[in-house]
């Protein structure tokens, strides 16, 4: 039966997360894509750990709580609504532990994801290549077998946070005959060892939240492919799945810049023309729209109904979404929009426009809307592909 | 937290979508353009022989006794199928404002009694050609008149809508109910239609895609454009987004939430929008055969233009949120 | 010298104009796409030929006054502005006769254009087959050499107002063994004919603006084929370029209802949302911006240039701004939106409705606004075709 | 009625457009972004050798007497080069308000002062690192206050707008000009900076046509995709529309029009509408590649988002254009 409503655990859990988070929120970082951010953000992630909230939904073997899907999502929406700052560890606990759970071998659980959860290991991805972009499969570094693994050869671009992490995960191409999404094995890959250089490059907002990454010949043992050799793709593709899928965006962080937003236009709605208002109450609506969506796509989750090419749809909601929130709010701040979060005159200290370049990185990210408006209509409406 | 349908629910949905499929194809949508009424009388009695105009009527007086979330996907199918009946109107708005009327209930059930209905806030009221009576739902409760038959003053775009004015009913009739189902019945008629529009909109989504799939040009199925994928993607999308406010509004109303209206307000909004965009892609994607009566496209699209601005338009519900949301301090977190 | 004011003589034929449409404009027709609506508007269209308004630009020799291009534009601006009807007219004076004018014989353009302009002969395009919509060039329909001229056989569709017209214009195959845009030649054929069967289709608003003509073995004199044997493709593509350009959707039908949307607004400002405002003026704006694209154009036109691609950017431009236009309408009009021309509560008389219907035509017709973008990025971008 | 420039016009256009090429390529912007000044000084110094600093300034004061509509065109090549320099404020709106300041209106001719500018109504003003003056404009005339260099007190988004807090110099300096020109200089700084806005839009979309031209993906270049296509032709749409509006309402200035500044936010508007459109497409069009601060195409897009917001939003110019035709009877036909 359907039922809106949290249970009493659920409503305990989120209690419980509240009282943590609200308690312990570290204010007055600075981005976590600059040095010094990204050393504050570390120590942030390490207290998570410590006391358990780094992945809830893990097993608690592996630093978890064996939290259901549905306490995540609640764990989310009192994460961010309590202020608390981006998770450095994303690409690594959202994107590469789903893949390491469902195609790990015991042995890759065991020495990666607590490490990884304790942010004592940080993980990049690295899907791109200079040449391999939206087509993903075209990828050309390689990797050639050598005694106990293999010397992976090839550029890496558009390594998140890579400049900062320990390792990386990739598609390499293992099978020289075997065209495309053929012939490509999963890797884990460090970054700092032997054959490896790793240049940072700057985000649109000037933080260094991209690297490339040069590998020559860098060795990687037998213990470090992820499924089956010349699986690759078909590995990959499920993680890219939950990339665009919940575990990248949930609901609670919109909801939060939402709540923000409707707060500034309290703050400027004496000077801001009334026709923002209804942009306002739109955006706002938008993040309800979401979040529902969200809790009915959970359902059926936790009913094992497989998502799969919806989650398009998720991304595409969810990126359009984020953008709309912060052009509407830099529409209310006006010719102060332009104050970046280095001024001490920018309204609420400039995050306004350094989340609006963050979201204009929405529709491009874990797949351009373009290509996932492919997808929807493809394997959704069931539309020709040629 | 847990947000699907039950099996029942469910099923409810599947017999009433497979009745008016067999029962309620467009062509008997067109007759209601041309017959009389406006309606479809003998769909409605097959539609009564499963209860579903009494699916909100109280077992006491011989209806099923449900929720609005039991019959929130029925309306949906109504929508689906573009059925000319006061569904909304009669089978979930009037109840709110019936209680204890045994007789019209009983008759609500039976499928003898049509109840067509408004805000006294509206110019127009529908099916004002076909139904028995008129609700007209104020702020204290509603005021009931019996319609001549034949009533309508004015012409829809939508031939089967049969509108009259409200003005010369406003003082008219008995007064029924009170405040609080006042508030109940505005709050379903947004809601219904809000279903409605989302069936509506499914159905031209479906049927678009369908002719993309069919319809060659340049040598290929032009569903094989991106344009045209692009285009519906992105009604999809807003379709999809609108489903679970419509489904947490009805859940709110059943369950007595204090936000229910709020809830309704945003389903109305999201499903006026989607209804929009879908109109919209529909029609273009069609091209020129979509722009003809013959083609049946049109009656969905129409419907959807009339229902956009009943029970409430998208800045009236957008201002309704506002007030309570934005408006409001300590409220939007 | 840039100018953009008119000069004595423009403001005094815009004087003349407006003075005759003022005193002659005609009110409460019914839609010219309707049996009674059509008779009307013939009888006005005759008394424009009278008075030689019907066809301001042509030589004075065909009814016309050699007005040029910017007094044209201002003729449209009065007209419409004057509240005068739609041209029934249309389909030959704005999309057959410039075709006439620049391929066709002395002994046609003599034949034509007289009768054309004075309403005595009708015309209706033939462009799109059951096969050939956006694909015009999978025209089947044939024309098969006999003695004196050819048969013609085949079935055109959507013909604009093709019920009500005399005659009609479209491209037939004369070379079977020619593939796609090769080996078609531009006919004018007769409606009322033997081996012509026309059948009315009702548009979405009721009317019967469209038509189906089925062929078969029609007779049309060699007199008759426009332009060169075989060449039909690029004698028609000359007419279609005047189609989406200027000539179809001038400035002044705009305006005019914009004009009109201010009223509407006025009189609904007391109930209507602060947020309409904005929409009616930013339609307000899209109308100026539109006027004085075209007086851009026009002067290029006068200049020699010629405009090909870019008229795709201006129906783009109009289509939009249309729909838009009428959409601000229907929201201010609320609930009432719904009611049409057929009832007195409507209003305005149910004309914004009508309008709007009309309106969600522009996108499709004269070329769906898809094909229009591919035509501005392959041919005023250069992107490439594949 | 001849709306076309003249040959004289085009051809300042052109030579400041060659200059503009040679002399201030994407480097030399970024530069900018590093330096103490903000500013590209040796640009300037090539500019003012072609008179452009000048343009607006009377014969009499040295200058080259020309009007609004002969400088429109420079300005938009400006844009084009997103120039890091107070072109607007300088050259277009201070002189309104320096009427017979020989000693000034001078060195603006030789290049050797910039004012930077800012409506009295607005928070901040730019170029506080660069410039040697501020003109602050009220509504019954200008005040002008010296600047110390180094003056700017916050940070944009572009690296080289150097903003500083109007607050701080809103009493300071001397006053000059009169209401009329006070409101020339308000009706100069929305239209330069849309014609800025214009030039800064062309650019970026011709970066992205020719970026989607070469870049390939999926065995061909991404400008292939009917995706990329349709963005792209939408954003030209949006630009070559803005243009006339902003041609014109320079003419209206240049020739004294009662309307003109109603002309010049409609301008502002289109322009707004149009940078924002077309740089949300060049992001998404280049894909990743267009997020990074090595590319060159941040500089243009940061420029534009500043610009949006100055001398009136998109929201105060459609309100200025409401309040004169849409709320005052008898006028918008």
């Amino acid at each position: 039966m359907m039922d809106l409503e949290f249970s009493p655990q659920q409503e305990a859990f989120r209690q419980e997360c509240r009282e943590w988070l609200r308690a312990n929120v570290p204010r007055g970082y600075k981005s976590g894509d600059t040095r010094e951010g990204f050393q504050q953000h570390l120590q942030w992630e390490q207290e998570l750990f410590a006391n358990r909230w780094a992945v809830v939904s893990w097993p608690e073997a592996y630093g978890g709580r064996d939290a259901s899907l549905m306490e995540w999502l609640i764990f989310e929406e009192e994460y961010y609504l309590a202020g608390c700052p981006p998770r450095i560890t994303q690409n690594g606990i959202f994107l590469l532990a789903p893949t390491i759970f469902e195609y790990g071998t015991d042995e890759q659980k065991d020495r990666i994801l607590r490490p990884m959860a304790a942010a004592e290991h940080l993980w990049a991805q690295g899907w791109s290549e200079p040449n391999a972009g939206s087509d993903l499969a075209n990828v050309k570094s390689s990797a050639r077998r050598t005694d106990g693994g293999r010397l992976l050869t090839g550029q890496k671009t558009w390594c998140t946070r890579g400049a900062f992490c320990d390792s990386a995960f990739g598609l390499f191409r293992t099978d020289p005959d075997a065209q495309r999404h053929k012939g490509l094995t999963y890797f884990l890959f460090p970054l700092k060892a032997d054959g490896v250089t790793v240049r940072g490059v700057e985000r649109l907002d000037g933080d260094l939240g991209f690297a490339e990454v040069f590998l020559e010949d860098v060795f990687v043992p037998d213990q470090d492919v992820l499924g089956e050799v010349n699986q690759g793709w078909y590995v990959a593709m499920s993680t890219t799945s939950s990339e665009r899928g919940l575990s990248l965006r949930s609901p609670g962080r919109f909801m939060a810049t939402a709540a923000r937003l409707v707060d500034l236009y309290r703050r400027s709605r004496e000077t801001a023309d009334p026709a923002l208002r209804q942009a306002v109450i739109q955006a706002w609506i938008d993040t309800e729209a979401y979040r529902w969506y969200t809790f009915q796509t959970a359902t059926r989750m936790v009913d094992g109904h497989n998502i799969g090419a919806e989650s398009s749809l998720t991304k595409l909601f969810w990126s359009d979404m984020d953008i709309q929130l912060h052009e509407t709010a830099l529409s209310l701040i006006g010719d102060l929009a332009e104050l970046d979060e280095g001024s001490d005159s920018a309204v609420d200290g400039g995050d306004w426009l350094k989340g609006y370049q963050f979201s204009l990185a929405g529709p491009i990210y874990a797949g351009t809307n373009e290509i996932q408006r492919n997808i929807v209509a493809e394997r959704v409406l069931g539309l020709p592909r040629k | 937290m847990r947000f699907a349908f039950s099996e029942e629910q469910l099923m409810f949905r599947d017999a009433v979508r497979d009745l008016l499929v067999s029962e309620c194809p467009p062509d008997v949508v067109r007759q209601a353009w041309e017959n009389s009424s406006g309606r479809t009388a003998d769909v409605w009695q097959k539609l009564a022989s499963q209860g579903v105009p009494g699916m909100l009527v109280p077992e006491s007086a011989g209806g099923l006794g449900l929720t609005e979330l039991d019959m929130i996907l029925v309306i949906e199918e109504c929508g689906r199928a573009a059925l000319p009946e006061p569904i909304v109107e009669t089978a979930f708005v009037a109840p709110a404002l019936l209680v204890g009327d045994v007789d019209r209930l009983g008759r609500i059930v039976a499928g003898t009694l049509a109840i067509t209905a408004a805000p006294a806030t509206q110019a127009l009221f529908p099916f004002a050609d076909g139904a028995d009576e008129l609700l007209v739902i104020g702020d204290h409760g509603g005021g009931l008149a019996t319609l001549p038959g034949g009533a309508a003053t004015t012409t829809s775009v939508d031939r089967s809508r049969r509108p009259a004015r409200l003005a010369g009913y406003m003082a008219a009739g008995d007064q029924v109910g009170d405040a609080a189902g006042a508030r109940l019945a505005l709050n379903r008629g947004a809601l219904g239609t809000a279903a409605y529009l989302v069936g509506l909109g499914a159905s031209m989504l479906q049927v678009t895609v369908d002719y993309a799939k069919d319809r060659v040009q340049f040598g290929k199925p032009i569903g094989a454009q991106q344009a045209v994928k692009h285009h519906l993607a992105n009604a999809l999308n807003r379709l999809e987004f609108a489903r679970p406010l419509v489904y947490r509004a009805a859940w709110s109303l059943a369950n007595d939430k204090p936000d229910a209206g709020l809830h309704c307000s945003m389903a109305k909004v999201y499903a006026n929008q989607a209804a929009r965009l879908v109109s919209r892609t529909a029609l273009q994607c069609h091209g020129a055969i979509g722009y003809t009566t013959e083609y049946d496209l049109h009656m969905w699209m129409k419907r959807a233009w009339a229902l956009e601005g009943s029970w409430g338009t998208t800045a009236d519900h957008l201002d309704r949120v506002g007030t309570s949301v934005v408006d409001t301090p300590g409220r939007a977190a």
